[in-house]
C-alpha cells in the first residue's frame, strides 16, 4: 500500500511537473498545497470505516489527485494527454475477443445503482447506474443529463468493430478518452465483471437494443 | 400516546379552509424488515372533524394515505375565535384529538 | 344485475364494487356510523373485478369530477398529492381508488352539507396506475379517472 | 434511384417525429415533476418536527434539568431567532468552529449534563419509530431563521480556515468511483435521473441549496439535516462514514453555507 501511494504520489509530480516545471507541481501557491494537504488529512480522520467501505477509499490514485488539484480551474492539455495515457494503458480487453454480451442484462445493469456504498450488500453484483446521468432508451424518462445522451449511440456511430472496441475502452476507463471525466473507470475499477462489460456494451451497439431504435 | 397534530384553521370569504398534518407512520402491512419479517400494518383508519359540534368532515383511511398524512377542505361557516376539533383513530385503536382556533 | 353478480360470484377472489359501496355504507340509506371502518371495502384487490361487476349500477363517467393540484408524474410513490373537486349536486362522498395498489382503496371521505365538495391529500402508489375519483351523489355514482406516473428519483442507490 | 430517395425521406421523417416525441416527452416530464412539488409545498410534515422541537427546546432536559435557555448558538443564550443563518461560527467557549447540530451537542453535553454517547445516540431518524432528538431540534432552531439573510461570519480567522479546507473538500476525487462532490454539483443545470443538482460552485446555486435544509424529505418521511445530507452524499460517493460533527462536516457545511450568504434562509424545506 505504502508503495502504490509513493509511486502515485511521484506519477502526479511528473504530471504537473510536465507544465509547470516547477517543485510546487500542480498547485497555484504554497499555500494551496498546504490547504489540500491538510484537507486530505482531515478528511481521512473524519470518516469511519462501515460495511465494505473501508478507509482506503480514500486514498488515491494519482489519476484521483491530479484531477483533484485541476478541478476548479482548466486542465493544461500536456497534464491531459498524461492522464489519458495512463489510462490507455489500463484498458483489458477480454481474452476470447468477444465485446458484445445480451443487452436486455445490459439494460438491467444500466438502470441500477446499487454497489460499492456502505449500505450495499457486497455479495450483490453492482450495476453501472449508468441512467443517473445519460439517456439511454426512449422508454426511460427518468434519466440524468451529467453524461451525453447515448441514445441511439450505435446507430449513430455504426455498428463496426471501432465503434464496440470504443464502447468498450470507454465503460473500461473513461479517462483514457477524456481527462478526469466525471464517469467511473468500471472496468480498471473492477466496478463491473467482464460480463457485466459486454453487456452493457451491448446495449449500446447491439441493432437490435432499444438505444438503437 | 401519539404525537400532537398540526392544525390550520382559516377564515376564507364565507368558508373556513382547515389543513392538518398528522404524525402517523401509516405502515402498510406490506413492508419488510432487515429481517425480512413482515412490518404490521399501522394506519389511521377514522379521521372526524367537527365544528361547534356539527360533524363537517368524517374520512375512513386504508394504509394507502400516506405518512404523516396531510388533508386540507373547506367548510361555509365558521368565526374567528371558533374552534374546530379533529380526531383520529388507528387499528390499534390508538386514537388523538386536538383542537384549533379559527384565525 | 343478475348476470353480473352471478359472474362476479364465479370468478370468486375478487370484490364487486357493488360490494365495496354495500361495505362502505354508500348503498344503504343514511350516513354510516362515524367510527366504522369498513375492512372489506379497504381489502379490495382487483379493480377488472370491480369494473366487470359495474354492469346497470355501474359509475357513470363525470366530467364534473375535477383533479386539482394532482400531477401527471409523481416523483415519489411515497407521497402522491391528490386534490378532487365534484361539481355534482348533493355530492354525498368522495372516495380515492388506485387500480394497481395492493388494495385499491385509498380513502373514503363523507361529506356533510355545508362542508365544500372539494378536498386534498396525499397517498401512496406502489406504481404507475389509474387513480379514480368515485362521488356519489343523490344515491349515484360518477367517477373520473387520471394516470399518475411514479419515476425513480434521485440516485437510484 | 426515386424509391430509395422516398424510403430514405420516409425514415429521416420518422427519426425526426421521434426526436420532436422523445423531446416533448422530456419537457413535459420535467413541467409535470415541477407540478409535483409545487403541490407538496401547501402543507409540509417538517411542521411536524419543529413542534416537537419547540416542545424540547423549552423543556428542562438531562441529568442537570436545565433546558436550551442557556445555550447560546452565537447570537446570546436561549436566542433562536436568526441564529441559524449566522451558523457555522467560532465559539470561544468550546475553542472550535461549530454547526447547529455540533453545537446542540455540545449544550446538552456541557449544559443539561447529557453523556455524549446519549446525544448523539439517534443522530438521524429511522424512518419508523427511532426519532432523533437532534432533528427535531434542528427543525425548530432553522424554523426560526426562515426569512433571515444568510450572514456566516466567513471573515473571521477560524471560519474563514474551514471554509477553505471546505473547499478542498468539495473537489476531492477518491473512493471505486472517482467521485467528488463537484461531481454531481459542479456543473449548471444538470441532473441525476430527474433530481435537479445544484451547481454549489456557483453562488446562486449554494445558496438555493444550503437555505432549502433541513428538510422533510418524502422518500423517507423523515426531517433531515445538513449532517445527514453531508453523510448521505458521501455514502452515494462510495466513501466510508462520514463521522457526525467530525472537521470535515464542519468545513463542507462552513464552505456551503458561506457561499449562501447574502440569500434568504428558506427552510425546513420538504423535498423528494
Amino acid at each position: 500500500m505504502r508503495m502504490t501511494r509513493i509511486v502515485g504520489a511521484a506519477t502526479a509530480a511528473l504530471l504537473c511537473g510536465a507544465v509547470a516545471g516547477g517543485l510546487h507541481g500542480c498547485a497555484t501557491s504554497p499555500s494551496d498545497a498546504e490547504t489540500a494537504a491538510r484537507a486530505a488529512t482531515a478528511l481521512k480522520a473524519s470518516f469511519n470505516a462501515r460495511g465494505q467501505a473501508g478507509l482506503d477509499r480514500l486514498d488515491q490514485d494519482e489519476t484521483q489527485k491530479v484531477c483533484s488539484e485541476y478541478a476548479n480551474r482548466p486542465l493544461p492539455a500536456s497534464v491531459a494527454e498524461k492522464i489519458q495515457q495512463v489510462n490507455l494503458a489500463t484498458i483489458r480487453y477480454p481474452a476470447d475477443g468477444t465485446l458484445v454480451g445480451d443487452w436486455k442484462n445490459g439494460e438491467k445493469i444500466a438502470q441500477s445503482g446499487q454497489g460499492f456504498q456502505f449500505s450495499d450488500d457486497p455479495k450483490v453484483l453492482a450495476g453501472a447506474n449508468c441512467y443517473a446521468c445519460h439517456q439511454l432508451t426512449p422508454q426511460e424518462l427518468s434519466f440524468g443529463t451529467i453524461g451525453p445522451s447515448l441514445y441511439r449511440f450505435g446507430k449513430v456511430r455504426g455498428f463496426t468493430d471501432e465503434t464496440r472496441k470504443y464502447a468498450w475502452g470507454k465503460v473500461y476507463n473513461a479517462d483514457a478518452f477524456a481527462a478526469c471525466s466525471n464517469m467511473p473507470r468500471f472496468g480498471h475499477s473492477r466496478i463491473l465483471t467482464e460480463q457485466q462489460i459486454r453487456d452493457v456494451v451491448a446495449l449500446l451497439v447491439d441493432p437490435a437494443s432499444p438505444v438503437n431504435q | 400516546m401519539a404525537d400532537p397534530m398540526k392544525i390550520r384553521a382559516n377564515v376564507v370569504g364565507d368558508s373556513t379552509e382547515v389543513k392538518v398534518l398528522m404524525n402517523h407512520e401509516m405502515e402498510t402491512g406490506q413492508r419488510k424488515d432487515a429481517q425480512g419479517k413482515t412490518i404490521p400494518a399501522w394506519f389511521i383508519q377514522n379521521v372526524k372533524v367537527t365544528h361547534n359540534e356539527k360533524v363537517v368532515l368524517n374520512a375512513q383511511w386504508g394504509p394507502a394515505v400516506a405518512k404523516n398524512p396531510f388533508l386540507s377542505f373547506k367548510f361555509k361557516g365558521g368565526a374567528k375565535g371558533d374552534k374546530v376539533k379533529i380526531t383520529w383513530t388507528d387499528n390499534r385503536n390508538d386514537t388523538r384529538t386536538d383542537e384549533a382556533t379559527i384565525a | 344485475m343478475d348476470t353480473t353478480r352471478r359472474h362476479a360470484l364465479k370468478t370468486g377472489g375478487g370484490v364487486t364494487l357493488l360490494t365495496l359501496l354495500a361495505a362502505a355504507g354508500w348503498l344503504k340509506p343514511g350516513e354510516a356510523a362515524a367510527e366504522d371502518w369498513n375492512k372489506a371495502a379497504f381489502e379490495t384487490k382487483s379493480m377488472d373485478e370491480t369494473m366487470k361487476a359495474l354492469g346497470g349500477g355501474a359509475p357513470a363517467t363525470s366530467a364534473d369530477i375535477i383533479f386539482f393540484s394532482t400531477p401527471d408524474i409523481a416523483e415519489n410513490g411515497a407521497v402522491v398529492p391528490i386534490g378532487i373537486t365534484s361539481k355534482i349536486a348533493n355530492t354525498q362522498s368522495i372516495a380515492i381508488l388506485v387500480e394497481k395498489n395492493p388494495n385499491m382503496l385509498a380513502a373514503v371521505f363523507d361529506i356533510p352539507a355545508g362542508t365544500d365538495t372539494s378536498l386534498s391529500t396525499r397517498i401512496k402508489m406502489g406504481q404507475t396506475s389509474n387513480v379514480y375519483a368515485l362521488v356519489k351523489a343523490d344515491g349515484k355514482y360518477h367517477v373520473a379517472s387520471k394516470e399518475i406516473k411514479v419515476t425513480l428519483g434521485g440516485c437510484g442507490g | 434511384m426515386i424509391a430509395r430517395l422516398r424510403i430514405a425521406a420516409a425514415i429521416a421523417l420518422g427519426v425526426t417525429a421521434v426526436a420532436i416525441g422523445g423531446a416533448f416527452a422530456q419537457s413535459s416530464t420535467v413541467d409535470e415533476i415541477a407540478k409535483y412539488r409545487e403541490a407538496l409545498q401547501d402543507g409540509n410534515p417538517a411542521e411536524l418536527w419543529e413542534a416537537r422541537g419547540e416542545e424540547m427546546w423549552t423543556t428542562p432536559r438531562g441529568p442537570k434539568r436545565v433546558s436550551f435557555a442557556t445555550c447560546d448558538l452565537g447570537l446570546g443564550p436561549g436566542v433562536v431567532k436568526g441564529a441559524y443563518a449566522a451558523l457555522p461560527r467560532y465559539f470561544a467557549d468550546a475553542k472550535s468552529v461549530m454547526d447547529l447540530e455540533t453545537r446542540l451537542v455540545w449544550c446538552m453535553v456541557n449544559q443539561q449534563g447529557i453523556s455524549e454517547g446519549d446525544a448523539t445516540k439517534i443522530k438521524f431518524g429511522d424512518g419508523s419509530a427511532r426519532r432523533s432528538d437532534l432533528e427535531a431540534l434542528a427543525a425548530y432552531v432553522t424554523s426560526q431563521s426562515r426569512g433571515v439573510e444568510m450572514k456566516v461570519p466567513v471573515n473571521e480567522p477560524h471560519v474563514r480556515d474551514m471554509y477553505r479546507l471546505g473547499e478542498q473538500m468539495f473537489f476531492y476525487r477518491g473512493g471505486t468511483h472517482d467521485f467528488s462532490c463537484a461531481t454531481c454539483h459542479g456543473e449548471d443545470g444538470k441532473r441525476i435521473r430527474l433530481q435537479d443538482l445544484p451547481n454549489l460552485t456557483k453562488t446562486e446555486g449554494a445558496q438555493k441549496a444550503y437555505t432549502t435544509w433541513p428538510a422533510y424529505r418524502v422518500s423517507q418521511g423523515e426531517l433531515r439535516t445538513f449532517q445527514w445530507r453531508l453523510n448521505d452524499c458521501f455514502r452515494q460517493q462510495r466513501f466510508p462514514d462520514l463521522v457526525f460533527g467530525s472537521e470535515a462536516s464542519i468545513a463542507l457545511t462552513t464552505y456551503l453555507a458561506g457561499r449562501a450568504n447574502g440569500a434568504p434562509y428558506n427552510g425546513p424545506a420538504i423535498k423528494r
